[in-house]
């Protein structure tokens, strides 16, 4: 399923990848979660970095955050030709971690400066002829 | 461990080499190494060969010039750290020698890289960052680094004028190396009319894709000494990571494994950072000689782009940074690279660099770059 | 040089693993390695990672799997030579520590092969040859393997049975693997009744395509002996080249690069071939462990045919040769296959080997081959 | 030009590229040799590997050999699947140096063994709408 996820896929497969797609389609943002050590992640490991536990849970998270930084891509890597300009914004989770995610229509990276409080939206669109499901980053309202 | 010293250094024409193979490239630094040495290459026990596969449809390069370069039966194999492939080869030399396992050997570093488009180029480049949680996104590799120009613009208030004098200075100096991809002064209109390509980096904020070649020939102490009047010792060595990932990395206005390894490289040499006359660094972007400069220790923090606009890290400055054009103006064929840095400063150090030569160079130091940080390797040189 | 010794070791489950990410795979073997050694994974000082980046959309991985282990900023990167890289992987890291600039350090071998076509396999591995002059007319790996069979069955009489041998063999074993992709033994009509890749070597003579992991870690002979009392020495290491081009090797009955190998680690374990009591060959065709076992002077040049057909290779008989079903019946992750044969090798000479332990196995011995022998590396064990 | 060499490419540029093609195209088979030491080399090379000279010198050689291997390929590579099975020829060559080649159409495979004098000849042919230049091993007659 993970073969899905984002604009292009490099990775066709994950331990991961199942569960947190499938929260994706119903638009919830899922992190892992350690059940050794209780250890959180976003984007999600299957294997626990502190304890090395291979036991993992799921928990919803509410993608709230601030924009870390931002750029405009200009210039494409193959297959994204026609996706120029694309704007990408790194945001640090409320909840812990960090998302890389494409800017949204409703936010204007014009306006945008480090430490605005965003929120990243799960979303599902049509890119180059596939179902993609992947997130945006909106304002926060 | 032994004492380790460059005996031979090589180093080819950096650019567009349509008019060669990698192996051909590969030669022709074999060539004028083994010749400044002066040694017979019989005595060569093993050769290391730093280089990115991707870019080439030759596989496992490393047998391919091992053998046009007539070594075999003697070991090869490559090391890959995205652009630090070529530090990578040199410091397992060095380990190989220091050891006593090898007694002489050969650090190639060699890519050809205009055999693909600019976009497939991105694209490979773009995942060199985390293909499963960014590159999907269509990340790039300037576009990470924008990711830390702004935050630095931010933080430290760094400017678009910072960023333009390190484009202008290594263009300054990569007029004046016979070996550099340009070889053209460039003023600030030049660098700030030029395209953008991930905001606020343009154009003239990157290095250009480059073939090329380079290489090294080390010995152990004794034997250098036999063989050369004029070693090059290398006498720190540090090596770090940090996570492949800008989702793990905890600051974006510091790469952590430049830090950690230029510790290490200063510990194992003896030597603070204000002992360092010339040094060559991974300037892929603009940004990344500014984060550079900092992390070495050869400015505060965060005042990398005033100390390189006021002109310190020029000739005659408080050091001299990248005086071979960089790799912004010599260019970037990414295995080839951190040989290329090691070729400089042991030809610094020699006093070999005609009107680009820092005068009293006795210390000099390299610092290069794979991914986006990823892989950092400094290394610490000096003359007697 | 300090003795070096493995204290811990870790396998996956080799073949189809549609389940999990490259990084999730090594993560598997890191758990395993770490849990064998009873180390705290914080004394772990660098990894070195062999693997063939060209099957990975990943570029530079080993940046991704040392973030995903948690091991940063510890220093990593990649060695490749083929399908020897794992072997290149240990080469570093046991001279990194026997020179002293490291005391533990983590091997990992990995590789996903999986993701592509088997067209598009045979495409790159053909690669692996010569592209300038070979792969021009369409060569491919088994290509070159049916070449060094045709040569050898003309010269010394080897035979299709002799060849159908050494596959039922590895697979009588690969049965008793529980890592092993495949666990079924074969008789000589599923051999004889496979499809032809490239006369004389047919499906049965080819090792499979594979995805899997396997780690060591290694220590400085003092600390190993503070952490384990059933360390397993690594104590003879060769390692050689030959031309990579199939157009400047003297003979196809042989791999230079092998016994000049073999030559080196016996004579820095100061064994003779007797000695040893168990193998891991590289037997990515059936021809290519026949011409081991003659190339590593178990058995006479030109009867390593009918030695194998003996049975002189199986448990029991003179020396045990892939009792771990050897490439064939294992899978051949080419990254991971050189750490693989390490990790079976050190359990045998554990004795953990269950039903195919080999008894008294007091020294043992991996031989892995790049390409069709451009690198090849042969390592002794020895337990005390 | 060397782009046009062998049945694929994989070798956009070499020194020793224009001089070889032009030599097949005109049916002549084109070794180095070493301006400075005479070391001779087919296939041929830019760079000597006794003397490391960069100076060379082009011979033509007859082509004639000995059959050294051969195989029959049956599972091809990306690119030649419409190619097999096709056959390859090792073959010593007379005047010194090895190639590996195409079974020409007047080679039967079925009936070579080791030893068996054939002869390189050098041929032009349309593949997948390329014109290439090549060598296939014919009996030596
Ligand atoms: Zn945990
Ligand atoms: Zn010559």
């Amino acid at each position: 399923m993970f073969e899905s996820f984002g604009l292009v896929s490099f990775t066709s497969h994950t331990k991961v990848g199942d569960v947190f797609v499938a929260g994706l389609v119903e638009g919830r943002l899922l992190a892992s979660r350690c059940a050794s050590c209780g250890e959180q992640s976003f984007p999600p490991r299957a294997d626990c970095v502190v304890c090395r536990s291979g036991d993992l849970e799921w928990v919803e998270i509410s993608g709230r955050g601030r924009v870390s930084s931002f750029t405009t891509i200009r210039a494409a890597p193959v297959g994204l030709e026609e996706w120029v300009p694309y704007s990408l914004v790194l945001v640090d989770l409320e909840e812990g971690g960090r998302a890389l995610a494409l800017a949204g229509a409703g936010l204007d990276v014009g306006e945008l400066s480090l430490g605005t409080s965003v929120r990243l939206n799960p979303c599902r669109s049509e890119v180059n002829d596939e179902l993609r499901v992947y997130y945006e980053v909106e304002a926060d309202s | 461990m032994r004492r380790v010293g460059v005996i031979g250094v090589g180093h080819g024409r950096f650019g567009l080499r349509d008019d060669a193979s990698l192996q051909e490239l590969a030669f022709e630094v074999y060539r004028e190494a083994v010749a400044d040495a002066a040694i017979d290459p019989q005595e060569i026990g093993a050769t290391w060969i730093g280089s990115v596969p991707e870019y080439h449809k030759q596989r496992s390069v490393a047998g391919v010039i091992q053998e046009y370069l007539g070594l075999d039966p003697r070991p090869t194999w490559l090391t890959e750290a995205a652009c630090a492939s070529g530090s990578a080869a040199l410091h397992t030399a060095w380990t190989a020698v220091a050891s006593g396992m090898q007694d002489v050997v050969l650090v190639m570093g060699c890519q050809k890289m205009t055999e693909l488009e600019t976009a497939a180029i991105l694209g490979l480049m773009g995942r060199v960052g985390d293909v499963q949680w960014e590159s999907v996104f269509g990340s790039t590799f300037p576009g990470y680094y924008a990711l830390f120009a702004r935050q630095h613009m931010d933080r430290h208030g760094t400017t678009r004028d910072h960023l333009s004098a390190v484009a202008m200075k290594n263009h300054d100096y990569g007029a004046l190396n016979p070996k550099a991809m340009f070889r053209k002064t460039i003023d600030r209109q030049k660098v700030e009319n030029s395209k953008l390509v991930a905001d606020p980096l343009r154009v003239f904020d990157c290095c250009a894709n480059a073939d090329g070649a380079a290489c090294l020939i080390l010995a152990a102490e004794g034997r250098a000494r036999e063989i050369s009047d004029r070693v090059v010792w290398l006498d720190g060595l540090g090596v770090a990571t940090a996570p492949m990932s800008v989702l793990r990395r905890e600051d974006l206005c510091t790469l952590p494994s430049a830090v950690e390894a230029a510790r290490q490289a200063y510990a194992m040499a003896g030597i603070e950072p204000s002992q360092v006359r010339v040094a060559d660094v991974h300037d892929c972007f603009t940004i990344a000689e500014i984060l550079a400069v900092e992390d070495l220790g050869f400015c505060d923090r965060g005042q990398g782009g005033p100390f390189i606009a006021a002109g310190e890290t020029r000739i005659g400055g408080r050091i001299a940074v990248n005086v071979d054009g960089g790799l912004k103006a010599k260019g970037h064929p990414i295995g080839a690279t951190g040989v290329s840095m090691a070729v400089e400063i042991v030809r610094q150090l020699r006093g070999e660099c005609e009107d680009r030569q820092v005068s009293g160079a006795d210390v000099g130091l390299t610092h290069n770059v794979g991914g986006i940080g990823q892989y950092c390797f400094v290394n610490v040189f000096r003359r007697e």
